[in-house]
């Protein structure tokens, strides 16, 4: 079975460390913040200016002058700095959040990534996603593994326009989770009951299969 | 004498001298923390075939939208735009230019625009079409792209509280992008909530230094929710 | 889970990691501001052969001039380093390598580093020996040099509060080069003068936010006065 | 006469103008402040993050953590603002500053100047001075005509190290005000009782006399 939503969260949330500074993206990413495990800690950035992102307000906390990176309004937690835009790139920039993760609609064997343009189609704009991906060296990238006409987003090369150039190396899709490593994807994970010739199926990208490639384990 | 007293008493004074085809850096980030009467003033005046450079522009009816509806803006330099039908309909018409620009980068060019840096290198946007045509150069083995920095005519600026030496503070994430455009304008215009009496704001806790701004006024805010999220309390 | 609880008990645990040959930068003018325990805990740790970034490099007997004296320290960049005797001696015998840098330039070298920009341009120093061998290139028909910004293996950080967290607030005219400081050491060390609460810190007027610091330790401070002036009260 | 370094101040401070963020170097430019005619205000800027900067502090008063360029104890006065040393020349290299007033060893025709090196004998560092000149438009430089053996330091070409190249359009010595323009000295004024002769003996580089060159008049 693929993974529902949730399970891409949860799956990502393996890969959080107890003090690690890490930028959701919106989405499946945004998820990942409800499987924070019990016994870590994680800050959440948001590039709009807010380092140590909280819950969401109650009536009584609704505050317009707070909001998150998605615009939606937002506390912020214990421990938590507020800046402005120049300092949250820098951090972003400057390489000092350990962890990003950010959807995509595709990812090639380069490790290059589109996510912010269909052309005639999609024309909103990259906010901050091109700074994400240049900035960061740990990045999780999420997205369904095929279009829902069956189209691989795995591919050799992008076809749209790219978000950034050579700065993938783990995607987490709903079959399957893979590193990319000279210049191909290798198969690392698998969802429960997912075959792996399901995924090579449904990857046109060059794929390399170890082995033994194990089954997620969900509780 | 006057000295610093940087305050004005009318949205009218505040605008003074903003002309068509002029440069305006706004701040803001989706509705938060954007000077809505500044923006409001500009719509009364008027003035035509602005180039702006904004992070967003606003949405149907508020914020730097509303300059949409009689075609105030002719180029914009943003990340994103995608809350705006008008907008949209603009730009697929090709009557606005957009300039699509990263969050970071365009935050850094109005940073570097008024701090005398002319232009700076980021890995931001190579091997993009956001680096098409510009300048590629490698630095610790990896490429990047050479980005200019930008001086308006006219930055328009949402602050929290300042005094009359135009000395400001933000409140929370209403910061975003003020700092940078207030100190990014040929003339900085500021709107707050408050003026308070000199002295009343510490001078090492003061987040845009009054060496930046022209003028200031107090204003009243609808301060607009984009995404009202609230959870059970 | 030690989670983001960034205190360190001892000096000797703040250091931890320096090596002979690394490169640190520190905040701090003149004697104000400077990191005093963390450059004393250097000293007694005898680190050698560092490359140094600072404004200044102390006076006879305190603050970086004490790295003189076992000669830990062959380059330093720095814009100013006239208050030191020893230091003289040593640049005129070469014993140790200066680069005099615009106090600017050096500000901008420190923040581009923390900021992932590799490199800037900037009017300053051309046509001067600081501009000598680097790339001239005309923005608004004015000549430019390139400057590259710097990463140190470690910062050394004097605050005047921090919470556990890192985050952290500077007070007055001892905040000076310490927050560029703060963003550009692969490790960053920040003493401060009180470890306050968590929460105690209002998150909007945070100088250094926590993401930057790796260690906090709390000290006390001789905070030398170098040019000691005063009035009739 | 030749102008005493008060004059020199008290002529300097006559440009100062109502609201003027001003940046004032060390020596004879310091002075300028006890001349701020009392029907103006001005700001003054110290390049370690002050802006601001009130009288010395009294016993009482007295802070290191408050300190000005010249690494002297201060205070602040009221509308004053501190911030880091970036911000500090973000300010000063962005041309924010109104006015700057700082000494020179020489300043040519082209408006170069050299103040901060004197090779084999004086190797102090450049401070903030090459950024002030490289983010000015408006500059006075103070400094005596000649040196103590008579040598002009008004020249054709500087001789010693650069602090900035071209930037230099105002200068003050103890004889003259003097204004660059198209590669020469335009000679403005002259100290009380100076004569044209002195001041042409003593400039080396192009000097243009106009047919008047008016007395400064002092209280």
């Amino acid at each position: 079975m693929a993974l529902t939503r949730e399970q891409m969260a949860q799956r990502v949330a393996r890969e959080l460390e107890d003090g690690f500074y890490v930028n959701l993206g919106i989405g499946i990413p945004t998820l990942v913040a409800n499987y924070v495990p019990d016994d870590i800690d994680v800050m959440l950035q948001s590039e709009n200016g807010l380092l140590g992102m909280g819950r969401y307000p109650t009536e009584a906390e609704l505050d317009a002058d707070m909001i998150n990176a998605g615009k939606e309004t937002v506390t912020a937690r214990t421990g938590a700095a507020i800046f402005s835009s120049a300092e949250s790139f820098a951090m972003i920039r400057g390489g000092h959040v350990d962890l990003t993760v950010l959807g995509a609609f595709e990812v090639d064997q380069q490790g290059n990534i589109a996510s912010w343009m269909i052309p005639g189609k999609l024309i909103k704009g990259m906010g901050g996603a091109m700074d994400l991906v240049a900035g960061a060296d740990n990045i999780i990238c999420t997205m369904t593994h095929a279009s829902k006409h069956g189209e691989s987003k795995l591919l050799e090369k992008c076809e749209l326009p790219l978000t950034g150039a050579a700065c993938i190396r783990r995607v987490l899709t709903d079959l399957a989770y893979l590193e990319i490593e000279n210049g191909a994807f290798v198969l690392k994970e698998r969802a429960p009951g997912v075959s792996v010739e399901e995924i090579v199926e449904k990857t046109a990208g060059k794929l390399i299969v170890p082995d033994h490639v194990p089954e997620m384990i969900f509780d | 004498m006057a000295g610093f007293d940087k305050r004005v008493s009318s949205y009218e004074e505040a605008m003074e001298g903003i002309e068509d085809g002029m440069t305006v850096i706004a701040g803001g980030f989706g509705l938060c923390g954007i000077p809505e009467n500044l923006i409001a003033e500009i719509k009364r005046r008027g003035t035509k075939d602005l180039t702006v450079y904004s992070n967003n522009c606003g949405v149907d009816g508020f914020g730097l939208g509303i300059l949409l509806e009689d075609r105030q803006i002719s180029t914009i330099y943003a990340s994103y735009v995608g809350e705006n039908a008008l907008f949209e309909r603009q730009m697929l018409n090709e009557e606005i230019t957009v300039v699509l620009t990263p969050q970071g980068t365009l935050a850094e060019k109005m940073r570097a625009g008024g701090a005398g840096i002319p232009a700076f290198y980021t890995a931001t946007g190579y091997g993009t079409p956001v680096g098409d045509g510009k300048e590629v150069r490698e630095f610790n083995g990896r490429p990047h792209i050479l980005e200019e920095s930008v001086v308006g005519d006219f930055a328009i600026v949402k602050g929290w509280k300042a005094d009359r030496y135009g000395n400001v503070i933000y409140r929370d994430t209403a910061q975003n992008f003020n700092p940078m455009a207030a100190t990014a304008g040929r003339i900085t215009v500021v709107e707050v909530e408050e003026i308070v009496e000199p002295g009343e704001l510490k001078p090492d806790q003061i987040h845009t230094p009054g060496i930046y701004v022209d003028r200031i006024i107090q204003g009243s805010f609808e301060k607009r929710i984009e995404r009202r999220m609230v959870r059970e309390g």
